[in-house]
């Protein structure tokens, strides 16, 4: 298994493994594009009800100021914002688990592989740490997805995490086998590098979901009546004024419904 | 001359069965037979003397044995709007033009806060008024509405604009039932109006009666529950 | 044609030419060339009346009721006029290349006897230089046109701060599956369902939604904005011509989406004011 | 680890993987019987555990639907995990994973080595299977597509009463719509892109083969669970499906939502598949200066998908997680945002339309050279001006949102950079009537395709100057003018285009020719009809009649009534053209490798094309288009030139 790299050559085609090493890398980086935009779908989403509060529903009830307590639906009165340490501890497991990776390709470059199979299965222990503690925070939020746009949008960045973790549970797997196997070798390890880049831009979504998580909280727009008034469709909610006339930006003397009368 | 054979096959088979697709959905989805008005007598109105005409309509919470739901297309559907309100027996109404018009409703639902307190008042008929339980009444508190008739305008210029909109009290939660589970005493409300040249409107409920957002899916968006034609015939 | 062509025995002095305008006058004198050209005109001659052909079709039922509605049919008779000439040269060249150049038909390939063409320079750089050109006139209208209409229209800024917003009529325009609602908010809320409109007098929509998108179309006025569920877009008009005009939903809106229509009626002042107070609208509730 | 080896592609002594069992293994017994069958075991499976789980009073007043949703929504889960199961989709990876890697002698029964047509109904990895594949599915989605439009135009055509009811005619307009984008973003970068993009590279296969089956599959799956949605009450609410409205619709949403999931799965992989192989497998001596149109186009169109797609995607994930799991992104009672949703969606939608229209014009380029027996005119502009699509394309989504009130302050500009975009657009042009200019016309059905595409393209670009403009969109947004434009664009341009690429490499794909007379009757009924329909269609929509209705007012029945007509004339003609195809391939003219005398490489391979394409790998020495001969003026002026220097010189 000495043998330089160009000579080894791909068992199914033929071609010596630097070429298929290109391939692969090239491949990644356009997976890693796709799913960027779609992470980047969840904080537009995140951000862009942050910034617009639409009718006073961006925080949980239990975090609301007054002026928007009209709009109660099926929604936990004290659900309240979700705790921000929990975002950093699962960032700081994907990291850690990252980093054993880029360790036992580094070792499995070097010819280590003994030490490659020890930081992959590492890598392997940290990642189901961190899925664990991801699933721990959902279960656990103190609101459901109903209560608020935060909620909904904390929770789905959260499952997006989630998600990313699996697939790299998976490949995590996959590496420790082939490296076991010697399928990962000195010769061929474009595997575990793809590996290594593909958790690396995973940490980098789980860093900006904690980073808007933790910075987006409480909504900057305080004054969410400019987006209009607006009647819940709950039956059970008292008179509320007629949603068109109430409008801050026509004149004041928003007509009272006329059962009023 | 296969070539011109395989074509000729082609275009028939699909035409075949794009026609047969069309036909049977346009099968599948045919109106209720529309309920007619039945002439009482003449009544004296601004314009002189109009043949008055009557009908029936009932509000139901949801089907039972004695109330069959209306039909609906596909199992499915069904099995979605069971349990859902609807107008009985018809959602497809025929009254005759340039005549007066009385509709009695029998409301067996509950209700509670509309959204637009407008279509708590009464739009369309005579003297602005419905008759409900037997007193005059041109509007009812906005958080007590069970169900709205509401006739509006179907796109035709030709045909002259058409506005009829009442709204029918609810039930109060813990009025007496029967064994069906509906009131003893239901919300009766009648209208009168005149109505002039024929034409087709549509109408639909503007009380959130139904599921989902709002309110207003289901039987909402379904002809034949809360939705239907209003047809003014010659 | 051939009037307009120095003979061809007469060497024209070339001297005080660059050569590349010497290479476009020789390739003038190729009869496709003129041919071409001539077909351009006579296309572009053929297409001109559309330009009115589209007006009378959008001005069948009464348009232009504003000025608005003035501005949009400008912009519509200038972009055609401007997209003629370029339409009409690539059918042009379509229309020459099936009849003027050569055929061949069979199926054995065609020997190589066409020019082998990889480029010219002089018909690039007039082909991007004028298509920029129109590029930049129409974005240039469009932001100009797109300023006045929204002066016009009162863009998002509230009635109050308005020039004369003072006086303006307001009203509160509700979608909601499948009907529409007018609030007057300054005559006591009164509320009605068809659109009454005084002629020549600045009205401010405030739209909304009670459920889903829908969108206030007023056809004849050139009013389009969307009834958003959980937001106030405005917008506003002058009409300037009485008459019936329709409100037409313009996002589907469920069930009833086609259904959902009603009248304007746009009324001379003080016959709208009579309107106002048979229908309530000066009751003190 | 065995140390067997092999000769692989003439290489020798290629170590080999142990070789567990018959080459393939388990995917002998794989195929598209067993693939279905496991889907509906699954969907049927899933159904009925959801049902007895759920409780069926789970009728709540915000998105929690009853219990029919979610029995419905487990099947369409259970449908497509049993499907590629069934298939034998997920072997691969599982192999991967357990360190048991695919042998030489795998890999080539997997490439469908002897299987004879079996390889057709199986996870086969061979681009050319994979190709074929892909065209008899985009017939199928067609199919579909177009007998809706037949069913939307009768009810239409018939002013006087109403053919369908409102919810299905709803739900029509929307499944008819989805379907046709699908169908057309697939029409030309599924079948050609797979079967042609590797042979015209000189690449003996795709970057990456069982993604590429994979794709096709995943397509295959998505395509079922959208005309499953008709049976469930359909979505009635546009192909667009706003938002809350689609919270309103039936259980058929669900099919919709899961659809797009699926497929913009399937697109992203087939993107990342095909720009791989392009930039990575091109032969030798294949430059970027040196590569067919053609393959830019692809490159491109792949692109955009594949930075586009993910926002549609995940709009339909977070719709889908409100109308079932109760979030409230688009759901303004609690606040959620309208605006959110079309963002989201715009920032495909738009994108999306230049994925369909690059590769059709790029094909369309391909082929003139070909038959006008001259080289493409100014290759560079045309390079220029995908360039421009592609870096305008994610810039211009909120002109689909002028009228939305969402921000009135962007309006301006995004009209720039929409109205920017028409000048690449214009290079295409440019290049095509430069192609056209004084060429030999070989009147065969493909360039036929083409003169067709240039005049529609050339409605739809003028038209779409209109709309691209914020004062005359007021008018003209949401009113049937639109729907006529990007009929224009995306079925004039992109369809006929599409026809006319099918048509040219037709011999390649079936080894047969597209029979010329039959092809060019359906060609010309089409597109004769397709200037009635929506060229009255825009007369409608300038008369104010809004788009997406059932009933409308008198004042439009005459344009609708021309326009149904014309709707059938097309259906006419696309049968006509659909049994040209099942004619060719069945009994048509067998064709040579090279029936159409193309320099380029695709066409330089044996017919039928063997399993790995070239024997050799070819090295590419020539620009492409090497076609026709000095131009007769050119000497011309060199002489007279000659004159003049002499002249200047005796003055």
């Amino acid at each position: 298994m000495s043998a330089p790299t160009e000579e080894t050559l791909f068992p199914t085609t033929g071609e010596p493994v630097a070429t298929i090493a290109r391939r692969g890398r090239v491949g990644l980086w356009l997976m890693i594009v796709a799913d960027v935009a779609g992470t980047i779908a969840l904080l537009i989403s995140y951000t862009y009800l942050w910034s617009l509060n639409v009718n006073g529903g961006w925080a949980p009830p239990g975090a609301r100021v007054p002026f928007t307590e009209s709009n109660t639906g099926p929604q936990k009165a004290d659900a309240t914002w979700a705790a921000e340490w929990p975002f950093w501890v699962i960032l700081l497991l994907v990291l850690l688990s990252t980093v054993a990776m880029w360790w036992s390709y580094k070792a499995v470059k070097a010819g280590f592989e003994a030490a490659a199979v020890t930081g992959a299965v590492l890598s392997t222990l940290l990642m189901v740490a961190a899925l664990i503690a991801q699933w721990i925070q959902i279960t656990t939020f103190p609101f459901g997805p109903s209560d608020g746009a935060y909620g909904s949008a904390v929770i789905l960045l959260c499952a997006s995490n989630l998600f990313h973790m699996l697939l790299v549970l998976f490949l995590l797997i996959g590496i420790v086998n082939r490296t076991r196997k010697g399928l990962i070798s000195q010769d061929v390890n474009y595997q575990s590098q793809a590996v290594s880049y593909y958790m690396t831009w995973v940490v980098v979504a789980v860093l900006l979901g904690a980073l808007v998580t933790t910075f987006f909280v409480e909504s900057p727009n305080t004054d969410p009546a400019v987006f209009g008034t607006f009647e819940t469709g709950a039956k059970s909610a008292p008179e509320a004024p007629p949603s068109p006339s109430a409008t801050p930006s026509s004149s004041p003397s928003a007509s009272p419904s006329p059962s009023a009368s | 001359m296969k070539r011109f054979l395989v074509t000729a096959i082609t275009v028939l088979v699909g035409v075949a069965i794009v026609a047969g697709i069309g036909v049977f959905n346009s099968i599948n989805q045919e109106e209720p037979a529309a309920i007619v008005a039945k002439q009482v007598g003449t009544k004296s109105t601004p314009q002189g003397d109009l043949p008055h005409y009557e009908l029936h309509l009932d509000v139901y919470p949801n089907s039972s044995d004695a109330v069959p739901p209306p039909r609906t297309t596909g199992a499915i559907q069904a099995n979605l709007l069971n349990g859902q309100p609807f107008y009985h027996p018809s959602t497809s109404i025929q009254v005759p033009a340039n005549s007066v018009v009385t509709i009695h409703f029998t409301q067996y639902d509950s209700g509670g806060q509309i959204y637009n307190p407008y279509f708590a008042q009464v739009h369309g008929t005579m003297d602005g008024t419905m008759k409900w339980n037997g007193k005059e009444v041109s509007e009812i508190k906005p958080t007590e509405v069970g169900h709205t008739f509401t006739v509006h305008q179907y796109p035709e210029s030709s045909q002259p604009y058409f506005f009829l909109s009442v709204p029918l009290p609810m039930n109060a939660g813990n009025a007496k039932t029967d064994k069906n589970g509906y009131p003893v005493d239901p919300q009766k409300v009648s209208v009168t109006f005149i109505t002039g040249e024929a034409g087709t409107y549509v109408w639909n409920c503007e009380f959130p009666c139904g599921d989902m957002y709002q309110e207003f899916g289901g039987p909402m968006q379904t002809r034949g529950w809360m939705a239907g034609t209003f047809e003014v015939v010659a | 044609m051939t009037a307009t062509m120095p003979p061809p025995d007469a060497p024209e002095a070339p001297t005080n030419r660059p050569p590349s305008m010497h290479r476009v006058r020789n390739w003038m004198r190729r009869p496709y060339a003129r041919w071409v050209m001539v077909l351009t005109v006579v296309i572009g001659f053929l297409l001109l009346p559309l330009c009115w052909l589209l007006l009378a079709a959008m001005n069948q039922t009464g348009a232009p009721a504003s000025e608005i509605m003035q501005d949009i049919e400008t912009t519509v008779f200038v972009f055609t006029i401007v997209s003629i000439p370029i339409t009409a040269f690539v059918f042009a060249v379509l229309v020459y290349s099936l009849l003027g150049w050569k055929h061949v038909s069979g199926d054995e390939v065609p020997a190589d006897e066409s020019p082998a063409i990889r480029g010219n320079v002089i018909g690039a750089t007039l082909w991007t230089v004028v298509s920029s050109l129109l590029a930049m006139f129409l974005v240039v209208w469009g932001l100009v046109e797109l300023a006045q209409i929204t002066a016009n229209s009162y863009g998002t800024i509230s009635a109050d701060e308005q020039p004369g917003g003072k006086d303006a009529l307001i009203v509160n325009v509700t979608g909601q599956q499948w009907v529409w609602t007018f609030e007057y908010p300054q005559h006591d809320g009164l509320t009605s369902d068809v659109l009454y409109l005084p002629k020549d007098r600045a009205v401010y929509f405030n739209v909304t939604s009670k459920d889903v998108i829908h969108n206030f179309w007023a056809v004849e006025l050139g009013v389009k904005i969307d009834a958003n569920p959980g937001a106030i877009t405005q917008t506003g008009v002058t009409p300037n011509k009485a008459g019936t005009f329709n409100v037409r939903c313009a996002e589907l809106c469920g069930l009833h989406h086609a259904y959902m229509e009603t009248q304007i009626q746009v009324l001379e002042k003080d016959a709208f004011d009579s309107w106002v107070r048979e229908s309530g609208g000066g009751r003190t509730s | 680890m065995s140390t067997a080896t092999t000769t692989v592609r003439g290489v020798e002594q290629v170590t080999q993987p142990p070789q567990h069992g018959k080459p393939g293994g388990i995917m002998r017994h794989l195929n598209l019987g067993t693939g279905l069958l496991t889907g509906i075991v699954f969907a049927v499976g899933a159904g009925w555990i959801v049902a007895a789980l759920t409780p069926s009073s789970a009728t709540t007043p915000t998105f929690a639907p009853a219990e029919p949703e979610y029995v419905y929504l487990a099947g369409l889960i259970g449908w497509v995990i049993g499907f590629m199961l069934g298939m034998g989709a997920f072997i691969g990876p599982l192999r991967w994973m357990m360190g048991r890697d695919l042998t030489h002698d795998d890999a080539e029964y997997m490439a469908g080595k002897d299987l004879g047509v079996k390889r057709y109904f199986k996870f086969t990895t061979d681009h050319k299977v994979v190709g074929v594949q892909y065209l008899v599915v985009t017939l199928v989605i067609f199919g579909f597509g177009g007998t809706l439009a037949m069913l939307i135009r009768t009810e239409l055509g018939v002013t006087w009463s109403e053919v369908f009811s409102p919810e299905f005619y709803n739900s029509l307009i929307g499944t008819h719509g989805i379907a046709m984008i699908i169908a057309m973003i697939i029409a030309v970068s599924g079948p050609l892109g797979n079967f042609i993009v590797p042979m015209m590279i000189g690449a003996r296969d795709m970057a990456y083969p069982r993604l590429n089956a994979l794709s096709l599959w995943l397509l295959v799956a998505a395509a079922v669970c959208l005309i499953s949605s008709m049976f469930v009450g359909g979505m009635q609410d546009g192909w667009s499906a706003y938002q809350p409205l689609g919270s309103q619709a039936p259980p058929g949403m669900l099919g919709y939502q899961l659809t797009i999931i699926v497929f913009a799965i399937s697109t992203a992989i087939a993107s990342v598949n095909l720009m791989t192989t392009i930039l990575t497998m091109r032969a030798k001596g294949m430059t970027w200066s040196r590569t067919p149109i053609f393959v830019y186009g692809i490159f491109a169109s792949s692109l955009m998908g594949l930075y586009a797609f993910p926002f549609y995607q995940y709009s339909q994930i977070l719709a889908l997680t409100d109308r079932v799991w109760g979030t409230v992104f688009f759901n303004p009672l609690y606040g959620g945002s309208v605006w959110l949703y079309e963002n989201l969606f715009w920032l495909l939608g738009h994108p999306e339309v230049y994925v369909i229209i690059i590769p059709t014009a790029a094909v369309t380029l391909e082929l003139m050279p070909v038959f006008l027996r001259k080289p493409l005119f100014s290759y560079n502009f045309a390079i220029a001006g995908i360039v421009g699509v592609v870096a305008l394309s994610g810039l211009v989504w909120a002109h689909h949102m002028y009228m939305t009130g969402w921000a009135p302050a962007v309006n301006y500009p995004f009209m720039l950079s929409t109205e920017m975009i028409s000048i690449p657009v214009g290079f295409l042009v440019l290049v095509a009537i430069g192609t056209f200019w004084r060429g030999t016309v070989w009147t065969r059905l493909p360039l036929m395709a083409v003169y067709a595409l240039v005049f529609n393209k050339m409605i739809g670009g003028v038209t779409g100057i209109y709309l691209s403009d914020v004062p005359a969109d007021q008018y003209f947004h949401g009113s049937m003018f639109v729907v006529a434009h990007f009929h224009y664009m995306l079925m004039g341009a992109g369809l006929f285009g599409a026809m006319g690429g099918i048509a040219f490499y037709f011999p390649k794909m079936t080894g047969r020719i597209l029979d010329e007379r039959i092809g060019s009757i359906g060609l010309w009924t089409a597109f004769v009809g397709f200037q009635l329909t929506f060229g009255s269609m825009f007369v409608a929509g300038l008369q104010g009649m809004p788009r997406r209705v059932l009933q409308f007012d008198e004042q439009f029945n005459i344009s609708n009534w021309i326009s149904t007509i014309g709707a059938y004339i097309i259906g006419l003609g696309m049968l006509i053209f659909l049994a040209a195809i099942i004619f060719s391939w069945t009994s048509g003219v067998r064709a040579s490798g090279n029936p159409w005398g193309s320099k380029s490489l695709e066409w330089q391979t044996a017919q039928p094309v063997p399993l790995e394409n070239f024997e050799v790998l070819p090295v590419v020495t020539e620009r492409p288009y090497n076609y026709g001969v000095p131009d007769p003026y050119d000497e011309e002026l060199a002489a007279e030139d000659g004159d003049r220097v002499e002249k200047v010189g005796a003055s």
